[in-house]
């Protein structure tokens, strides 16, 4: 039983942080219809900058944390402005190079800029492990999965009550539409660009005392993100945290239960049997083609 | 050189003058002698990779600057694997085909060197290698060498720590790469000859962040006195982080010296403290007595590589690539030409050669030269390395 | 026996019957016209009977087979073939080459005899190319042979597509709106384009609005309205149909002029 | 003849310029890249019959590849096979499972298919670096020489005629099957798969048989490769070179077998340019990505041919 708890813990931690990865492509996805391969570098990103501004500038991480979700964000909107936007119009293959050079290109900066070490930061409230009725749990783990239920309440609100929010709403369910009542696309792209990478790089931070950073761990958490969203439905961001979540038991419990070598394969053979089943995702609705 | 130039020019006699002129005139036409490396500069193994790339860069500037070696200036050929041995193989052709470089230090990890074995030794080029197995010594290779400690003598070292405290029950975790595998084999093979049983035996991928479920399995497996890791990287500070949380401290956690870097501690954040380790002498050098041989050795290394980049604390893997250009470059100077069968031979022969991570003695049955007594035995304590013995 | 018959056909989208419970048959060698305002669900008819979508319920037949679980290619093979109101040109390929794979029915397909390029596959694609390019003189766009698709104008195309459908050697072709978009003189050409389909012996279906058109070639008239079929028989009987005047034809017919 | 050459002018220049490279490559090192261009090549000439002519994305080729390469290493190491037979076996699997898996992956669309292909690649990736007990895990397994009897294939100026003349052989039936019904069928089923299928084209078979012989041409690649490197890694298998291979093909030119060749080797060669900087490669690497993808998004090949074309039609 403690076993069980041990990994659902484990699970839960993980599963967190591919759903707020995963909700990044939703929100891109949604207002640009374009697959951002890059999405794991904003991750990347705010774990780096938050540990070169904590040790380098010295600065407290309390103020390090707002510093680089912005840079983060100031970085989506880069993507967005000089690699997305000049390639309007291209077929989804070169969109898709376009992101995955946009990838290799920030973490390559980052490689110049901070180094390749493995970098960490400190445990927001100390790292002395709760115990709960034969398991430990960090207190960091309560921390990932605390910011996931914030993002989710803050989407809500955001998506049902701000100008912004109503827009990206629109402008995902029809650009056209959209355009003719007035709404400025070309923001809610950019804003929605600075969104998803504002949210990859608090996810960055929350996990970089847990696990670590270094400049190449955009790859394999960008890669689980997709497949958090595409199970989710790619368009929908909650679609993406049920989905981050489920992936992230099933890593855990496969690692604990079966093997603990396949837990990386786990995700991709989840993702190839639905899309067997269901070629739109778990939540996602089946469209007609129109001829 | 240059000031010798210039002496002989200001010199009596213009035979002397021209005799002069001419010797330093064929001297710098001779071209440098090429040094090839081959590491993993990047990429998962990067720790290992980077400061032996940087000790090697300071290192051939510095003899450079001294003149040379047999009257022949240093070029560094530096190709980055990214840990890849498939990549060690394309650049270790590109070096002995297209830079024709007269010796190779590297690779970084054991598979990379595996995989260039068959090269050096069809090219005869003499590699000196900075992984830590012992199969790339084990049948000896004519060409090949190595300077860390192998796995068995890590593995050794941490049994007989063990005996000396009365624990008979191991468990192993560690990765799946060459390295890994192969100190997961030797405390398998050595385990019976130290009274020692292994209880459990679990893996993860280089890329794993989460150890927990490995973790749990052995702390689930009763009557585990001890921890045998096998790695290199983040997944060890992933371990060590898990480890604590787990609440293990009452398992001993030995690990072997592919973590012996302070970066470990430093990421581990309190996670490592009690964790015991074989190391080589450099990591304790301030420790070590004034009559030890090393201790020389190991205080001017290290003042030099921090002086050079910015304080950065030394590792083990800096060490390794000293100890293989240092050997190389007194093989030269004995050899007295650079010819690469010579200086093959006076590797071969290398004798007393206080290194960082001990005294090398080569021959022709040893090709890494180290025995365990240089191996020490450290604990983790207050954020850094306590000597033991 | 009826070359198409449609038996009790339904079809709807998310609650919405885009077509319901709708019955007729098409006699080989006429030209038949559905006709009825946007909406009323005459692309849908098509996409159901080439077996785009599948019908909610009911049953389609070709001859005497029942086609209605069959994937559209195989419906091709017995015999239809369409165009379409939004345009599907192959934009990748040239002229010639659209009315090519028109042909795909009518030339083998092995994949070893195909990478090897043997003699035979040579033969066919140049007997290909030659009556690709008879079709395209037939439909009047000899100009445009060597033209790429994507340099070619609106009008153009939809003739293109009408040759590539030809080039199937259909039984019964069916047009979704080929003069929609054209000038007079562009839909006078057309009119006489179907009329020679027609008399080749090809059993054409018809969905067009411009009402003259419509009223000129065809034979048989079946009237859709909402999904369900409103009035069906000759362009006379139609005209004089109350319910069509009353919920269709109403000013078009007063006028004289084009449908809605 | 004059119809063959006619008909062949670009395999026959091709072979032309495979035939009198050796006369620039100044030692064997270059002819160890060029060996490697014709390789990588022959996997995008497969991959662009699916990508560029079929239009439907695949993100996990280097699977495909990593098969071919692991059953030539696997087969001759430990089972003793003949070179050859080991190929034909890699290439049949490989074909098998590209077949058994064609029909579901391959009914999915967009971002989708590049989610399943990806995932494809990425479990054999994972397969290959778990099962150490048969692949030698994450640090790879040495490959014996290609071997018939006595006769050996081990030096590199040899392996660059080989893989030159199979390069040459491979562009010559990818070009025979674009001219022939099957390719007019893949290119319809690209341009519009609705009408495509009203035309008769049974478009799952034609997109399952371009999959399947792309999958067998990057298998053979692979074999080959195997050989010529000695030594294969399951990075052969990873992400990144599935992303490579797919910008091989976009970089050279989509629906051009020529361009297919001219992006391998531009790719190809690219590392082994920037291997100097090495510090800054990484940069230099995404920064070409992105700016072929957003300058000539129609790649090299097509956008050249066109400039030519506009010029001459001046």
């Amino acid at each position: 039983m403690d076993e069980f708890l041990q990994f659902l813990f484990s699970g839960l931690t993980r599963g967190s942080i591919y759903a707020i990865v995963g909700i990044g492509f939703a929100i891109v996805y949604n207002a640009s219809h374009v697959i951002n391969f890059a999405q794991g570098e904003f991750v990347m990103i705010g774990g780096m900058a938050a540990v070169a501004i904590t040790t380098k500038l010295g600065l407290p991480l309390a103020a390090a944390i707002p510093l680089s979700v912005a840079l983060a964000a100031l970085v989506g909107v880069a993507l967005e402005k000089f690699a997305i936007e000049p390639a309007r119009g291209a077929s989804v293959v070169a969109i898709i190079i376009i992101t995955i050079g946009a990838s290799i290109f920030i973490r390559g900066g980052v490689e110049v800029l901070v180094g390749k070490r493995d970098h960490s930061l400190p445990a927001f409230s100390g790292d002395e492990p709760i115990r709960i009725a034969g398991a430990t749990l960090q207190p960091q783990s309560l921390w990932v999965v605390g910011a996931l239920v914030v993002i989710v309440l803050g989407l809500r609100w955001f998506f049902g009550a701000t100008r912004t929010g109503k827009a990206m709403l629109a402008t995902s369910h029809n650009r056209l539409a959209a355009q003719l009542v007035g709404i400025e696309v070309r923001h809610v792209l950019l804003a929605s660009f600075a969104l998803a990478a504002a949210l990859g790089a608090l996810a960055g931070i929350l996990t970089a005392p847990i696990t670590l950073t270094r400049y190449d761990i955009g790859i394999m958490l960008g890669l689980k993100g997709f497949c958090a969203a595409i199970l989710g439905g790619l368009g929908s961001p909650y679609g993406a945290v049920a989905g981050g979540l489920a992936l992230g038991m099933a890593e855990a419990m496969t690692g604990g239960y079966v093997s603990s070598g396949y837990q990386d394969a786990v995700a991709f053979a989840i993702i190839l049997c639905v899309l067997f089943v269901r070629p739109q995702g778990l939540f996602g609705r089946a469209g007609t083609e129109r001829v | 050189m240059a000031s010798f130039t210039r002496r002989s020019a200001l010199g009596a006699t213009a035979a002397t003058a021209i005799l002069a002129l001419s010797w330093a005139g064929a001297q710098a036409q001779q071209a440098p002698i090429k040094v090839g490396a081959i590491l993993a500069v990047t990429g998962p193994a990067s720790f290992l990779g980077d400061p032996a790339a940087k000790t090697l860069k300071l290192y051939v500037e510095q003899t450079n600057k001294a003149g040379g070696v047999v009257g022949r200036q240093l070029e560094l050929k530096l190709y980055d694997t990214g840990g890849d041995p498939r990549q060690a193989v394309t650049f270790t052709r590109r070096l002995i085909e297209d830079d024709k470089v007269d010796f190779i230090i590297g690779a970084s990890t054991t598979g990379e060197t595996m995989a260039m074995i068959e090269l050096v030794e069809e090219a005869k080029i003499p590699l000196i290698s900075l992984a830590g197995a012992s199969p790339i010594v084990e049948p000896v290779k004519r060409w090949v060498f190595k300077t860390p400690h192998s796995d068995r003598m890590a593995v050794e070292k941490m049994y007989g720590d063990m005996r000396r405290d009365n624990m008979t029950k191991a468990a192993i975790l560690g990765g799946s790469g060459g390295f890994d595998q192969s100190c997961r084999a030797e405390a398998k093979k050595f385990a019976a000859s130290y009274n020692i049983q292994i209880v459990a035996d679990e893996t993860y991928a280089a890329t794993d962040t989460d150890m927990t479920p490995q973790l749990t399995r052995i702390r689930n497996t009763p009557g585990v006195q001890a921890i045998i890791g096998c790695g290199f990287g983040s997944p060890t500070v992933v371990t060590a982080r898990n480890y604590k949380q787990l609440g293990m401290q009452n398992v001993r956690f030995y690990f072997n010296h592919g973590v012996a870097s302070q970066q470990f501690i430093d990421q581990s954040q309190g996670a490592a403290e009690g964790m015991r380790m074989p190391v080589a002498a450099l990591l304790v050098g301030p420790q070590l007595a004034e009559s030890d041989p090393q201790k020389k050795v190991t205080m001017a290394y290290t003042a030099a590589y921090k002086a050079a980049y910015n304080n950065e604390a030394v590792s083990g893997f800096g060490g390794h690539a000293y100890d293989a250009f240092m050997m190389a470059v007194e093989a030269i100077k004995r050899a007295g030409s650079m010819d690469k069968a010579k200086v093959r031979d006076q590797i071969e022969l290398t004798k007393n050669f206080v290194g960082a991570d001990g005294i090398f003695n080569m021959s022709p049955g040893d090709h890494m030269g180290l025995d365990i007594r240089s191996f020490k035995m450290v604990e983790v304590r207050n954020g850094t390395w306590k000597l033991l013995y | 026996m009826s070359l198409l018959r449609v038996e009790n056909l339904s079809r709807s989208f998310g609650g919405v019957k885009a077509v319901a419970d709708v019955s007729f048959a098409v006699e080989a060698g006429t030209v038949h016209s559905l006709i009825g305002p946007n909406g009323a669900g005459k692309t849908t008819l098509f996409n159901l009977v080439t077996g785009v979508y599948a019908p909610s319920s009911g049953r389609i037949f070709l001859g005497d087979t029942d086609v209605t679980g069959l994937p559209t290619a195989a419906r091709a093979a017995l015999g239809v073939q369409r165009t379409f109101q939004n345009l599907q040109i192959f934009f990748n390929m040239s002229a010639v080459e659209n009315v090519m794979a028109g042909r795909h029915l009518h030339v083998s397909t092995g994949l070893v005899a195909s990478l090897l390029g043997l003699p035979g596959i040579g033969r066919e694609t140049a007997a290909a190319r030659r009556r690709a390019e008879e079709l395209l003189d037939h439909v009047g766009l000899a100009e445009w042979r060597k033209a790429d698709a994507d340099a070619m104008p609106y009008g153009a195309l939809k003739r293109l597509e009408i040759a590539r459908a030809l080039a199937a050697e259909p039984k019964l072709l069916l047009l979704d709106e080929p003069a929609a978009g054209l000038n007079p003189a562009e839909t006078h050409e057309i009119d006489r384009l179907i009329r020679r389909i027609a008399a080749s012996g090809i059993t054409v279906v018809l969905v067009e609005h411009d009402m003259k058109l419509v009223m000129n070639v065809s034979d048989h008239i079946l009237v859709l309205d909402y999904g369900r079929k409103l009035a069906e028989g000759t362009a006379a009987e139609v005209r004089a149909n109350p319910d069509v005047i009353k919920a269709y034809l109403g000013e078009a017919a007063a006028t004289g002029g084009r449908g809605v | 003849m004059a119809d063959f050459a006619k008909r062949h002018s670009g395999v026959l220049l091709l072979a032309l310029f495979v035939a009198l490279l050796p006369l620039a490559l100044p030692n064997r090192f270059y002819f160890d890249v060029a060996t490697k261009v014709w390789l990588n090549a022959i996997v995008c000439v497969g991959l662009n019959l699916l990508v560029g002519y079929a239009g439907q994305i695949s993100l996990g080729h280097a699977g495909f590849f990593a098969l071919g390469a692991y059953a030539s290493a696997i087969l001759t190491r430990r089972f003793e096979l003949n070179a050859f037979v080991a190929m034909g076996l890699g290439a049949a699997g490989t074909g098998l499972l590209a077949f058994a898996v064609a029909r579901p992956i391959l009914r999915l669309k967009g971002h989708y298919l590049a989610m399943a292909t990806l995932g494809l690649g990425i479990i054999i990736f994972i397969v290959i670096n778990r099962e150490i007990w048969l692949t030698g895990g994450p640090d790879g397994t040495r490959v014996p020489a290609l071997a018939l009897g006595e006769w050996r294939l081990t030096r590199i100026e040899d392996w660059y005629w080989a893989a030159g003349a199979i390069l040459v052989a491979a562009v010559a039936l990818a070009q025979n099957l674009i001219g022939s019904g099957v390719g007019r069928a893949l290119r319809a089923l690209n341009g519009s798969e609705v009408a495509a299928s009203t035309l008769g084209i049974d478009t799952a078979r034609y997109k399952a048989m371009a999959f399947v012989v792309s999958a067998v041409f990057a298998s053979l690649a692979g074999s080959l490769f195997a050989h010529v490197e000695r030594f294969v890694t399951p990075a052969e298998a990873g992400f990144l070179r599935s992303i490579e291979f797919v910008t091989m093909v976009v970089l050279g030119g989509m629906a051009s077998n020529f361009g297919a060749v001219v992006g391998a080797a531009l790719l190809t060669m690219l590392p082994q340019l920037v291997a100097d900087f090495q510090d800054y490669k990484h940069l230099v690497f995404g920064a070409v990505l992105m700016a072929t993808m957003i300058f000539l998004p129609k790649g090299l090949v097509p956008s050249l041919t066109d400039l030519v074309r506009r010029r001459l039609g001046r």
